[in-house]
């Protein structure tokens, strides 16, 4: 088993299913010869060709759009946005088109597309280049959306939406690209899109992340282990379907809850995770439902980023603040 | 300054007003043209019938395709039943030529979904609302059939107003960096709702947005199916034998208001409509037919009560239809209906006592 | 005073800024001679000249951007979207450049905008024509969203909007254009954004609700009137910023809440106020937040429609949930 | 078929690759090029500058504009203190040239807002980084020149790449619709990060992209700082007389890597960087101004000295900045906080214990 950092695991998440698979092809900006500005696609077009691994004119707007058409075809299209930021202007055809095709032809037609984009702040890039646009497209009904926070979760969640026979949106977290190594299995099997992912079993207080924010959300349980409280930490990965019995279950179990995550917080994910708190998991719930998420302001440029990132510090005084309440 | 690139947009008619044919298109078979005009009629007829069907209350707002009858069935023959259309809300009389049941479209445009479920082409576009968007899809269709070397086209229709959305040049230009057999048809019916096409854009012709991508444009005389056939024939044999996409403007007139939700009195001139009625395509093709003795007064006669016989037999069995079934709000949004999903089916059913 | 429908005020409210300011110019696709599709437009073109009132050519990305370089230069642009289903291609103009116009440029430019737009289900137009999309909108950071519920308040709010020194997006519901009228007083008095309105007060439970989804929650209201339940009604009227003190101050009274929208639950902005509850206002909560709202499936066509809309019966029922708990 | 319309794509070129001058441009005066030559010499010093702080992590991502100076002094050079500028991130001349200070453009590339807060020209647009969505603005720009009849004109600057978008469309489109006075300058430096721009589109030229909008399209050598003043000089004027927008295409090269981020050895030829380097405008401007007479060696050596000092005190300056306060994540968001924000404002305040 090879130790794979996560952009490794989709680069071999992509060349298998590239090679099982003929009707997958992969389309974007700047993704053949130069492989992706992050190298994602690094080799893909030389192995598989210029007909399965395409360059496409800068044209997001296009970009989704051809992909709804392959999709409709029968083909498996996986298509990449260079950078989160630039996705807005494919936000009509994915709400009225991707997510809607097949409803709207009664299953006549179909959107089993894949768009592949990266997220998150942390890099220190350009403006436009760290956003979070999870919730939008959470909000949008007939699109599936993850988000994976480990190479072994990027590989099998990246396999599943790619085979999925719906529109799957799948938000890679620039920040770990290639901060994390462990060892894959290269072995084509996909993990379940729509399971979060307990990393991590505890009893005082259940920290929910997604994403890069997983890291430091890891970090301040195991800070919180140190200090003797027992943090059980959920890995959403599925933001739509969002995984809520086993966020409920552990709610039940700690009583205390912490969600984080690094986009803005009116109406993000972490919106929905706490009013379902505030419904089904009411009785459970001991403390107020804490979130730690970036400011509802845009992500400022590089040199201000690191403070708008929910932190190890920000993470502990919220669970602080469920604990001693 | 040195010219570095020159270009013509061409212009093709061959019928006249009065369905004159100064001269024949290549291989012209005038007795082609009978089905052709019968699929023109019964669009017409069609037409008729779903307005009245709205102003009865018996259908949603209807966007009658009036005097655009030689665009729509004339693109629509022209293609194989193989290629594929990616229609706008103004395309009936394609629709139909494509085997899309009258019964269907009258359920769409009664707020039924099931109307986008067409029996007939299966692997056809429904109609797409959001202006120009389906121009992005096309370019997908038609890599698909590049992809898989399939003789296949896929041909996009969108009007003159949605040619001012940035879809239709991205598709275009998408299409032709990547030589895909796409075949875009512009229908200039002159309006765009309220705004006329003289204001849309400072472009004298629909025709030259194809420059911008590198590809063929053409414009055509609209009413004069010859022309339609000719021009959209030749870009979809271009498309097919991998010469690329192409453009084609098709001149017409949209003799009816922009929906029946609209009031064109409104915002144009009575005498201009007036003037367009002159230049129709049906009766120009008419006078082409009788010219020809392919066509008498009494087959007219014929073809009229025919085709109030079906049109009328597809509104009863539209009405007919019974309602879709409460759960059909969320059976079809995924393959798989996800969890969270089935308990808010399953509290709707509840709720209207279904469960 | 005269009595106007929503669409009356509206069209009062662009006529009194025309008149008072001529930095305010409108534009948008058949606003002109048409007066737009639903005439709110009516008579403006031809009382204030084809420069401040024009006709756009068929582009809502053009239309925001450009709203953009407007705003940027002193004028005050009120732009319409003809339906909110067509608004989704500006959301790159909104989300990248109209909302951070200010902050980008540390407040040398700035973007005073407004984006008007019908919104809402319920009058049996074609697809796309009834769309909610004030989540996506409020999840933005740098943007001022709206949506007025009566003539009254659609007349204060929208001068309140042009007047506002920020982008600000005004969401119409079309369902109530014509169906109520009150007496307005065309003064040119604006009312506060991001203030809630309460509309009714009681102490039994909280209604939640905006747009045109304040009908049928006055109506519950009314109902749970004659059954001797006295209900709290708060019209949100401003999505961003959200008054949570009025919300929050209405549940320390009563202990329960309901919200009502039409936009799709997830991620919808009932969850961020429910999501507030469960942080601020859980010590006030005597039963689970409820939200009755559109499902998680786009907006049926027309046969369907109203199976998809909040009900009265829907409201009532989880009331009596929230009773009985 | 009979052609309906015809253009013609012109050309300009005045100096060749070897600075030699064939015929002059109308009312040509050679030293007026002589602060032009050293604002292009300036904008090169500054690049280089740029990099060698980037590579020595003194600096973030940066684009360098090496090559494309004559473009971008070119078009501000001609351009009116009082018109709009609205770049791309790889202007650096013609922000410079506007009054933009060489310490705000590194501090905005090395992430501080403050960087867009010109002292300079007060109206001009930010850098916009989403490509092509700057035309859009520049249209709304050109409006409000043209409500308040201003003898004003909206310049906006797009790369070959950007042509794809559709934003760019529109906003020609719109533009031609209302003839607004607004330049589109598109820098076709042959490539988009990775992409040749004979792979972007099947077009011929960027410059017929503006057939489709019914407007002006031009293109011209823009290594050719002559050629590059009088085709967007010509278009200014056009625009300030209310005689609507223009596209120039100025053909240069991208001699640097995209930005520093990038590595173009991975997919371009190295002859072809070198062949281009022969085609480059300081050089070729430098030769003619030297074959004028109006040019020294010793001049150079002053010139390069003085700009070395000017972009090492501009570097100096701008590494001694303080930092922004931490409450302005918070405090230019909206002209008014509200109190939400300023509840989340104060959160951060305490937490870093600055409250
Ligand atoms: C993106 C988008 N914007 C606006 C509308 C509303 N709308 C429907 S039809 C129409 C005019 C279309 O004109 P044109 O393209 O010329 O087609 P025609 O109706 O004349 O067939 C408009 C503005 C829409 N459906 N989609
Ligand atoms: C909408 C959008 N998509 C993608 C990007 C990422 N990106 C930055 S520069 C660039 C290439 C631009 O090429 P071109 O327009 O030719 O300008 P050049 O860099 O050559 O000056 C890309 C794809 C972006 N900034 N914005
Ligand atoms: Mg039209
Ligand atoms: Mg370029």
């Amino acid at each position: 088993m090879n130790t794979l950092t996560l952009l490794d695991a989709i680069n071999a998440a992509l060349a298998w299913e590239l090679a099982h698979d003929d009707n997958v092809v992969l389309f974007g900006e700047d993704i053949g010869k130069n492989g992706g500005v992050f190298r994602a696609t690094l080799g893909l077009q030389e192995r598989f060709g210029e007909q399965r691994v395409l360059d496409a004119p800068l044209a997001e707007t296009q970009i989704a759009g051809m992909a709804i058409g392959m999709a409709a075809q029968g083909l498996r299209p996986v298509c990449e946005i260079q950078f989160a930021g630039f996705m807005y202007s494919t936000f009509d055809h994915l709400i009225n088109h991707a997510a809607r095709l097949r409803h709207r032809t009664r299953g006549r037609l179909s959107c089993p597309m894949v768009l592949r984009t990266p997220v998150g702040g942390g890099i220190h890039a350009p403006e436009h280049h760290g956003e979070s646009p999870e919730a939008w497209l959470a909000h949008t009904p007939g699109l599936k959306v993850v988000s994976p926070s480990s190479p072994a979760r990027a590989y099998g969640l990246l396999l599943a939406a790619i085979r999925d026979p719906d529109p799957v949106i799948f938000l890679e977290p620039t920040r770990l690209y290639r901060l994390l190594k462990e060892p894959v299995a290269d072995n084509g099997e996909a993990l379940p899109l729509g399971a979060a992912f307990t990393l991590r079993e505890g009893c005082d207080v259940t920290l929910v992340s997604w994403g890069a924010s997983v890291l430091e959300t890891l970090q301040a349980a195991e800070q919180l282990a140190e200090q003797g409280v027992s943090a059980e930490v959920i890995d959403v990965a599925s933001l739509k379907p969002l995984d809520m019995p086993t966020i409920l279950a552990s709610v039940a179990k700690t009583g205390r809850c912490v969600i984080v995550h690094e986009a803005a917080r009116q109406c993000g994910v972490g919106a929905e995770i706490a009013a379902n708190l505030a419904s089904e998991g009411l009785m459970s719930l001991l403390a107020p439902v804490e979130r730690v998420t970036g400011f509802d302001t845009p992500l400022p440029l590089a040199r201000l980023e690191d403070e708008y990132l929910p932190s190890v510090a920000r993470i502990l005084a919220a669970v602080e603040r469920v604990r001693a309440y | 300054m040195i010219p570095i690139a020159e270009f013509r947009v061409p212009y093709t008619r061959f019928l006249d007003a009065h369905g004159h044919l100064a001269s024949p298109p290549p291989d012209f078979q005038p007795h082609d043209l009978l089905p052709v005009y019968r699929a023109m009629a019964l669009t017409r007829a069609f037409d008729a019938k779903a307005v009245a069907l709205q102003r009865t209350g018996q259908l949603r707002t209807y966007p009658s395709s009036l005097g655009q009858e030689a665009v729509t069935v004339g693109l629509a023959s022209v293609m194989r039943a193989e290629d594929v259309l990616l229609p706008t809300y103004r395309e009936t009389g394609a629709m139909l030529w494509r085997g899309v049941r009258m019964q269907e479209l009258l359920l769409y445009w009664s707020g039924d979904e099931r109307g986008s479920d067409f029996a007939g082409p299966r692997e056809d576009f429904p109609i797409a609302v959001p202006i120009a968007s389906q121009c992005g899809h096309a370019v997908g269709v038609g890599f698909a059939f590049q992809y898989r070397r399939q003789p296949r086209v896929a041909v996009v229709t969108l009007g003159d107003g949605a040619t001012s959305k940035g879809d239709f040049y991205e598709a275009m230009n998408t299409a032709g960096a990547w030589r895909l057999p796409v075949v875009f048809v512009v229908t200039n019916n002159q309006w765009a709702i309220s705004l006329p096409a003289r204001k849309q854009t400072a472009a004298a012709t629909f025709a030259q947005k194809a420059i911008a991508a590198g590809i063929p444009g053409e414009q055509c005389d609209g009413n004069d199916i010859l022309a339609v056939r000719d021009c959209i024939g030749r870009a979809l044999e271009r498309a097919r034998v991998g010469d690329g996409p192409s453009l084609i403007e098709c001149v017409t007139y949209r003799l009816s208001d922009h929906t029946t939700a609209d009031d064109a009195r409104r915002y144009r001139a009575q005498d201009e409509v007036s003037a367009a009625w002159a230049l129709e395509p049906l009766a120009r093709l008419r006078h082409f037919l009788v010219d020809q003795k392919l066509w008498s007064k009494q087959d007219e006669e014929t073809l009229l009560a025919d085709n109030q016989a079906a049109v009328s037999a597809a509104a009863a069995d539209y009405l007919a239809t019974p309602p879709q079934a409460l759960s059909t709000l969320f059976d079809y949004l995924y393959a798989e209906l996800p969890a969270d999903l089935a308990a808010q089916r399953q509290q709707l059913l509840t709720e209207r006592g279904q469960a």
